[in-house]
C-alpha cells in the first residue's frame, strides 16, 4: 500500500471559475421564476397592478437600501483582507450578516403582514380575487421566498467565512472563499434589485 | 510501476473508500455501478409492460401498475441511467486522464455529486412505497394531472430535483476541470473528440437542468400550496408547465447524445489507424448542437395548444438542429476511407450506433414536421423514435466506450467472441423490438395505453418477441464483462494502440494518474 | 376500414413518404459505403493506412445538402399544416368536452353525445376543451389531434371523406382510464345524420348502454349516464370499475368516509344527489376519491332523471 | 496554473461612490413609479434595475477587474435567458 500523498492543488482562477458556472444555474434558475411572471404579468396587466397595491413600498424600498448597503459592505471586506487588515474584514462581514438579518426581518413582517390578511396561497380571501392576482401573490410567495432562502444561505456562507478569518484560514494571501461568498451575496442582490420594482413598483 | 487507484489506500480504508472517495476514477466506477444497476431496474420494468403489451385484453396486472410502470421506466432510464450514463461514469473516469489531469478541479464537489443522485435515486425509488402509491404521471410529470394525482408525485419529484442538482454540479465541474487543468501542450485543437463532447454537454447540463429543477420545484409547491400557477381554476396556464418543462428535457436529449457521439468519434481513428476525419467539423457540430439544441424545445408541443406562429417556427430551428448530426454521421463514415480497419467489439458497437441513430435521427424529421407531427405525436412512433435514439444510439455508445475503456478501468481483457456475438443478438432484438413501433404508431396506436385495440395485435407480438431477444443479447454482453473483471486476460496498458493520453499510463491507471506530468506535442489521433 | 391508408384528402401521408423517401435513401447509402469500407479497408486488405486529414469541398457539400434538404421537409410540412390547420368558413362546429374519461360532443342544436356523428363530406370543426386534466383527441384515419386543455379551446377540422366508423382515441396521458377513453367517429350519410340531429334524445350506441323506460318528455337518464360519461368510471353490470357499479345501487349499504371518520348508510335518493353535486363530502370506502362534481354540468331535470335511472338499475 | 491570486486593490472610495450612485437609482425608480408614466414605466423601471444590476456586477463582483474570458462567459447565461424568454413569447402573443 502507498500512501496517498497529499494533493492539493490550489488554482484561484480555477475556483473563481466554478463560482461564476454556479451563479450562472441561479441565474437561470431564476429566470424560471420570471419567465412566469413576465407572461402572467402580459396576459393579467391590470390585475398585477392592482394587486401590487397591497405592498408597502416603504418596506421593499428600505429591503432594497438594505441588501445594497450589505453588498457595499460584502465588497469592503474582501478590498480589506486582500490589504491584510483582518480586524477590517471582519467587522465588514459582520455588518454584512446583520444586514442580511435586517432584510430577512423586515420580509418577515411583511408576509406576516399580507398573511393575516389573508393573502395567502389557498386562502379563501384571495380565491375570491380574480385570476391575476391569485397568480401575482403566488409569485410574490415563491420569488421573495426562494429568494429569501438564497438570503437566510448567503448570510450562513459569511458567518462561515467570517471564523474562517478568525482562524486565519481566509487571509491576504488565500481569500476565495471570501471571494467567492461575496459573488453569492452580490448576485442575491442582483436578484432583488429586479423583484423590488417588479412587485413593488407597478402600480 | 506504481500501484493501481484500486490499491491505494486514501483518506479511509474499505468501502468507506470507495464512498467517500475524492478519485475521479473511483467516483467514475461508483456511477457506473449505480447507473447500470438502474439501467437493470428500468430494462425490468420495460420487459414487463411489454409482456402486458403481448396482445390486446391482457391483464397480469391492474392499469395503475401498468401507468406506474412506465413512468418509473421512464424516470429511471431518463434521469437515472441515461443522462449521468457516459458523462458522469465514463466521463469522469477517462475525461482527466484524456487531459493529463491528476484529478477533477473540484474533487469534493465530485463525490457530492455522487451521494446527490445517489439519495435522489433512493427518494424516486422510496417514492414507489410510500405514500399514496408509485407515481403514474410518466416522466413529463404534466399538469394538471401531476397536480391532482393522489400518488406519491411530490416525493418523486424531489429525488429527482436532487439528481438535477447532482447533474448541474457535475457539468460545473467538469468546464472547470476542462478549462483549467490541461497538461501543458494540449491545447484546445488537440483535446480528443470525447472530451470536446463532454465539454458541448457539460454547457447544456450547466444551463438547462437549472430550469428544470425550478420546475419541479413548482410542482412541489403547487402540491403542497395551491400556489396556482399551472391550475386553470385560479388563471393557471399548463402549457406553460410544458414550455418549462421542456426547455430543460430537449436540451437534456442532447446530453445524453453527445457524449455516445464523443465516445463513437474516439473509436472510429483508433481501429482504423488513422486521423479522425474533419475533426475541427465534429468539435464544432458538438458545440452548435449543444446550442441550437436551445431553441427546439416547442416541438414536443406542436398539438399542445401552442399558438401556430409557435409552431412553425419551432418546427424550422428542429430542422435545423439536424445538420451538425449530420455532419458528424458523414465524417464519421469518410473516417474509415483509406483506413485499415479492425472491426473489434468497440468498433462494431460504434458502427451499430451509427446506423441506429441514424434511423432514430431521420425519423426525428418525421416528428418535426408539422404536417406529419399532428398524426404521429403522442403514438407509438414517438416510442420507437426515442427509443433509437436512446437505446439504439446512446446505449450502443455507451456500450461501445465500455468495451472501449474496459482495459484501462480494469486491467483486463473481456472475451472478444460472445461481445460480437452479443451485439448481433442485441441488434435484431433491437429492430424487432422497436421498429414494430414505428408501425404501430403510423397506424395510430397511442402511447402510454395499458390495452389496446386488436387490430393493433401484430406488431405488438412481434415487438415483444424481440424484447425477449434483446434481452438475451443484454444477458450474454454484461455476462462476459462482468466475468472479465475477475477472470479476463490481462490487458497491457495499451491494447488497442490509442494516441490519446489515457493510454500512456498505466491500466488501471495510479492514483496519481500519471508518474510526471506528460506534455503534448501532437493531436489526439497520430499514429505515426 | 379503420384506417384509409394512404388518406389522399389529407396532406400528412404525403409529406410522411416525402421525407421517408430522402431518410431510406441517406440511410441506405449511408449504411452500403459504411459496409463497403469496412471490408475495402480491413487490416487484411488495406494493411497500411493513410492520413486523410480534411477535405474543405466535401465539408461544405454535406452541409449545404442537407440544409437544403430540410429546409424543403420542414416547407411541405408547414404547407401540409397550413391546410390542417385553415379550417373551411362552412364548417359545421361541434364542441367537445374531454374529461376523465369520456368524450362529450355538442352540436349547433345543443344535442349531446358520447359518439362523434358526422354527415358524409361536409367538413367539421371541433372546438375542444377539457373539464380537468390534459388529454388529446386523435382521430388516426383523419391524422389529426389536438389537446384538450382545461381553461382554453382548441381545435381542429377534417373532411370525412368516406363513410364509415372510425376510432377517436385520447392521446394524452390523463389517469387509470387513459386506455379506456376511446370512442368512435361515425361518418353517416347526410339523411341519416339529419334524422339523427333533428330526432329526439340522444341514441344509445355505445357499449354496455340498455335502454330502459324513460319519463314521459324529459331526458333520458339511461343515455344522459352515456353521454355525460358516467359509464367511463361505473358499470351497468355489477363488476366495479373506477367507482361502485351503478348495479343495485340504490338501496344498498355503503361506508363512506368523510374527514377520515367512517359510517355506514343506505344509498337512497338524497345520498346520490348529494354525491352528485358534493361528490368530495362523503366518499365511498375503497374507492379513489375522484369522481367528480356535476355541480354545473347537469341541469335539475337531468339530474332527477339520472337518479330515477340508477333507481330501476335493480 | 498561478498559485497566488493577481492582486488589484481597487481604493475603498470607489466602492462607496457606487453604493451611492446605486441608492440616488433606486430613489430615482422609486420617483419614476409615482409619475404614472404608463406603459413606459416598465421600460423605465428595467431600465433601472439593469442598470444597477450591471454596476454591482461591473464593480462589486470585479468583472471590471477579470479578463475578457470572464467577461464574456457572463454572455452565455444572458443570452441563454434571453432566447427562454424569447421564444415562450412567440406562444403568448400569438395565441
Ligand atoms: C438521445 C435522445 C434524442 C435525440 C438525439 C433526439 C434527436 C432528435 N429528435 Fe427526438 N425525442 C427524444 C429523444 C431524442 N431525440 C425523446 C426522449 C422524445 C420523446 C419525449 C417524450 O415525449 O416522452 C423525442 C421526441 C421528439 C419529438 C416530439 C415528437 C412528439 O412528441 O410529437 C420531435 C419533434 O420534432 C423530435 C425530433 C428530433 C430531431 C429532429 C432530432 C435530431 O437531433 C436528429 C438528428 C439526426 C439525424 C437527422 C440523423 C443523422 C443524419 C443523417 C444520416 C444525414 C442525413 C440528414 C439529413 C437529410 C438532414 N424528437
Ligand atoms: C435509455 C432509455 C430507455 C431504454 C434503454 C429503454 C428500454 C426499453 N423500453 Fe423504454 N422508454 C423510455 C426509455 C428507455 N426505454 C422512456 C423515456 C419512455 C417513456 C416513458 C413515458 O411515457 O413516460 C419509455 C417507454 C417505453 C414504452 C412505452 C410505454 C407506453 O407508452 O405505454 C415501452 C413499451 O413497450 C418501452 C419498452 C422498453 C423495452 C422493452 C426496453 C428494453 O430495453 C428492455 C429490453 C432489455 C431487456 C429485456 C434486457 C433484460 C436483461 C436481462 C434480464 C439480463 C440480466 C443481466 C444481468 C444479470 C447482468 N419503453
Ligand atoms: C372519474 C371517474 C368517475 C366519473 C366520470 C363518475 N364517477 Fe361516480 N364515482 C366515482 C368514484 C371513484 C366513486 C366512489 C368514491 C366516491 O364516492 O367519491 C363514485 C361514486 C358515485 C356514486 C356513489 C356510489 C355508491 O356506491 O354509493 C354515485 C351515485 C355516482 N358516483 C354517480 C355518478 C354519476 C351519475 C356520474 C356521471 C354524471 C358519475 N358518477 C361519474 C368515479 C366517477
Ligand atoms: Cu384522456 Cu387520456
Ligand atoms: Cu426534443
Amino acid at each position: 500500500m502507498v500512501e496517498l500523498a497529499h494533493i492539493e492543488h490550489r488554482d484561484y482562477t480555477g475556483a473563481k471559475l466554478g463560482m461564476w458556472l454556479f451563479l450562472f444555474t441561479e441565474i437561470l434558475l431564476f429566470s424560471g421564476m420570471f419567465l412566469l411572471y413576465s407572461i402572467y404579468r402580459t396576459v393579467h396587466t391590470e390585475d398585477f397592478h392592482e394587486a401590487a397595491g397591497e405592498m408597502s413600498v416603504v418596506l421593499g424600498a428600505v429591503n432594497t437600501v438594505i441588501l445594497l448597503t450589505s453588498s457595499m459592505t460584502m465588497v469592503l471586506s474582501i478590498s480589506a483582507i486582500k490589504r491584510g487588515e483582518r480586524v477590517r474584514s471582519m467587522i465588514y462581514q459582520a455588518a454584512t450578516v446583520v444586514f442580511g438579518a435586517a432584510f430577512l426581518v423586515n420580509k418577515f413582517f411583511e408576509w406576516r403582514e399580507h398573511i393575516l390578511r389573508g393573502f395567502y396561497p389557498n386562502s379563501s380571501e384571495l380565491l375570491a380575487m380574480s385570476h391575476g392576482k391569485i397568480l401575482y401573490f403566488g409569485l410574490y410567495y415563491v420569488m421573495t421566498g426562494i429568494h429569501g432562502v438564497h438570503v437566510l444561505i448567503g448570510a450562513g456562507l459569511i458567518c462561515l467565512t467570517f471564523f474562517q478569518t478568525r482562524k486565519g484560514v481566509v487571509s491576504a494571501s488565500d481569500y476565495i472563499k471570501l471571494e467567492n461568498t461575496g459573488l453569492f451575496w452580490h448576485l442575491v442582490d442582483v436578484i432583488w434589485i429586479y423583484l423590488f420594482p417588479l412587485f413593488y413598483l407597478i402600480t | 510501476m506504481e500501484t493501481s487507484f484500486y490499491h491505494t489506500r486514501g483518506r479511509y480504508p474499505g468501502v468507506l473508500g470507495w464512498l467517500f472517495t475524492t478519485d475521479h476514477k473511483r467516483i467514475g466506477l461508483l456511477y457506473l455501478i449505480t447507473s447500470l444497476s438502474f439501467f437493470f431496474v428500468g430494462v425490468g420494468l420495460g420487459l414487463t409492460m411489454r409482456l402486458e403489451l403481448i396482445r390486446s385484453g391482457m391483464h397480469l396486472y391492474s392499469a395503475q401498475t401498468y401507468n406506474a410502470l412506465f413512468t418509473l421506466h421512464g424516470v429511471v432510464m431518463i434521469f437515472l441511467f441515461i443522462i449521468p450514463g457516459i458523462p458522469s461514469s465514463l466521463g469522469n473516469f477517462v475525461m482527466p486522464l484524456q487531459l493529463g489531469a491528476r484529478d477533477v478541479a473540484f474533487p469534493k464537489i465530485n463525490i457530492l455529486s455522487w451521494w446527490l443522485f445517489v439519495i435522489g435515486g433512493a427518494l424516486a425509488v422510496t417514492a414507489l412505497f410510500t405514500g399514496g402509491g408509485p407515481p403514474d404521471t410518466g416522466w413529463t410529470f404534466y399538469v394538471p394531472y401531476s397536480i391532482r394525482t393522489g400518488t406519491n408525485v411530490t416525493l418523486a419529484v424531489f429525488g429527482v430535483f436532487l439528481i438535477g442538482l447532482s447533474s448541474t454540479l457535475t457539468g460545473m465541474n467538469f468546464l472547470a476541470t476542462i478549462h483549467r487543468l490541461r497538461a501543458p501542450g494540449l491545447t484546445w485543437n488537440r483535446l480528443p473528440l470525447f472530451t470536446w463532447a463532454i465539454y458541448a454537454t457539460s454547457w447544456v447540463q450547466l444551463l438547462a437542468t437549472p430550469v428544470l429543477a425550478i420546475t419541479l420545484l413548482l410542482i412541489i409547491m403547487e402540491r403542497s400550496f395551491g400556489v396556482g400557477f399551472f391550475d386553470p381554476a385560479k388563471g393557471g396556464d399548463p402549457i406553460l408547465f410544458e414550455h418549462m418543462f421542456w426547455i430543460y428535457s430537449h436540451p437534456a436529449v442532447y446530453i445524453m447524445i453527445i457524449p455516445a457521439m464523443g465516445v463513437v468519434s474516439d473509436i472510429i481513428p483508433v481501429f482504423s489507424r488513422k486521423v479522425i476525419f474533419g475533426y475541427t467539423a465534429i468539435a464544432a457540430s458538438s458545440l452548435t448542437i449543444a446550442f441550437v439544441g436551445y431553441l427546439v424545445w416547442g416541438h414536443h408541443m406542436f398539438t399542445s395548444g401552442m399558438s401556430d406562429t409557435s409552431r412553425v417556427i419551432f418546427s424550422f430551428l428542429t430542422f435545423i438542429v439536424a445538420v451538425p448530426s449530420g455532419i458528424k454521421v458523414f465524417n464519421w463514415i469518410a473516417s474509415l476511407y483509406k483506413g485499415s480497419i479492425k472491426l473489434d467489439a468497440p468498433l462494431l458497437y460504434a458502427l451499430g450506433f451509427i446506423f441506429l441513430f441514424s434511423i432514430g435521427g431521420l425519423t426525428g424529421l418525421i416528428n418535426g414536421a408539422l404536417a406529419t407531427n399532428l398524426h404521429i405525436h403522442g403514438t407509438y412512433f414517438i416510442v420507437a423514435h426515442f427509443h433509437y435514439v436512446m437505446f439504439g444510439g446512446t446505449a450502443f455508445g455507451f456500450f461501445a466506450g465500455l468495451h472501449y475503456w474496459f482495459p484501462k478501468m480494469f486491467g483486463r481483457l473481456y472475451k472478444e467472441y460472445p461481445a460480437k456475438l452479443a451485439f448481433i443478438i442485441l441488434f435484431i432484438g433491437f429492430n424487432l423490438l422497436y421498429f414494430s413501433m414505428f408501425i404501430l404508431g403510423w397506424e395510430g396506436m397511442p402511447r402510454r395505453y395499458y390495452d389496446y385495440l386488436p387490430r393493433f395485435n401484430g406488431p405488438n407480438l412481434v415487438s415483444t418477441i424481440g424484447s425477449w431477444i434483446l434481452a438475451v443479447g443484454l444477458f450474454i454482453m454484461f455476462y462476459n464483462l462482468i466475468r472479465s473483471v475477475f477472470a479476463g486476460e490481462k490487458a497491457g496498458d495499451n491494447p488497442w494502440g490509442g494516441a490519446t493520453l489515457e493510454w500512456q499510463t498505466a491500466s488501471p491507471p495510479p492514483t496519481e494518474n500519471f508518474e510526471s506530468v506528460p506534455e503534448v506535442t501532437k493531436g489526439p489521433y497520430t499514429y505515426r | 376500414m379503420t384506417l384509409g391508408w394512404p388518406n389522399l384528402s389529407n396532406p400528412a401521408d404525403a409529406v410522411f413518404f416525402f421525407i421517408v423517401g430522402i431518410s431510406v435513401a441517406f440511410l441506405f447509402a449511408n449504411t452500403a459505403v459504411m459496409i463497403y469500407f469496412v471490408v475495402r479497408y480491413s487490416r487484411k486488405r488495406n494493411p497500411n493506412p493513410e492520413d486523410i486529414k480534411d477535405n474543405l469541398t466535401l465539408e461544405v457539400l454535406w452541409t449545404v445538402i442537407p440544409t437544403i434538404l430540410v429546409l424543403v421537409i420542414f416547407f411541405v410540412g408547414w404547407k401540409g399544416f397550413q391546410y390542417m390547420r385553415t379550417v373551411p368558413p362552412d364548417a359545421m362546429p361541434v364542441k367537445v368536452l374531454a374529461k376523465q374519461w369520456s368524450w362529450t360532443f355538442t352540436y349547433e342544436n345543443g344535442k349531446q353525445d358520447s359518439v362523434l356523428r358526422v354527415p358524409v363530406r361536409k367538413p367539421v370543426k371541433l372546438l375542444i376543451t377539457s373539464a380537468d386534466v390534459l388529454h388529446s383527441l386523435f382521430i388516426p384515419a383523419y391524422r389529426i389531434k389536438e389537446d384538450c386543455v382545461p381553461g382554453m379551446e382548441t381545435h381542429l377540422w377534417f373532411l370525412p371523406d368516406q363513410l364509415g366508423s372510425y376510432d377517436l382515441f385520447c392521446t394524452e396521458y390523463c389517469g387509470v382510464a387513459h386506455s379506456d377513453m376511446i370512442t368512435k367517429v361515425e361518418v353517416m350519410p347526410e339523411k341519416d345524420f339529419e334524422a339523427w340531429y333533428k330526432g329526439g334524445a340522444a341514441e344509445e350506441t355505445g357499449p354496455g348502454t340498455k335502454t330502459t323506460k324513460k319519463i314521459a318528455g324529459g331526458p333520458d337518464g339511461a343515455s344522459l349516464v352515456q353521454v355525460k360519461g358516467c359509464l367511463a368510471c361505473h358499470s351497468l353490470d355489477g363488476s366495479p370499475k373506477i367507482g361502485p357499479s351503478f348495479k343495485g345501487i340504490f338501496g344498498k349499504k355503503e361506508t363512506v368516509v368523510r374527514d377520515g371518520k367512517e359510517r355506514e348508510l343506505v344509498v337512497d335518493e338524497a345520498f346520490i344527489k348529494q354525491t352528485l353535486l358534493h361528490p368530495e363530502l362523503d366518499r365511498v370506502k375503497g374507492f379513489p376519491p375522484i369522481m367528480p362534481s356535476q355541480q354545473g354540468q347537469l341541469t335539475d331535470p337531468e339530474l332527477d332523471a339520472i337518479i330515477h335511472y340508477l333507481k330501476s338499475l335493480k | 496554473m498561478e498559485q497566488k491570486p493577481a492582486q488589484h486593490l481597487v481604493p475603498s472610495k470607489t466602492f462607496v461612490l457606487v453604493w451611492m450612485a446605486l441608492l440616488a437609482l433606486t430613489a430615482l425608480t422609486i420617483t419614476a413609479a409615482y409619475l404614472h408614466l404608463g406603459a413606459l414605466s416598465m421600460v423605465v423601471n428595467l431600465l433601472i434595475a439593469s442598470t444597477k444590476a450591471g454596476l454591482v456586477l461591473w464593480f462589486f463582483m470585479h468583472l471590471k477587474y477579470e479578463n475578457r474570458f470572464f467577461q464574456a462567459l457572463f454572455l452565455i447565461p444572458i443570452a441563454t435567458v434571453t432566447i427562454i424568454i424569447g421564444l415562450t413569447f412567440f406562444d403568448i402573443w400569438y395565441r
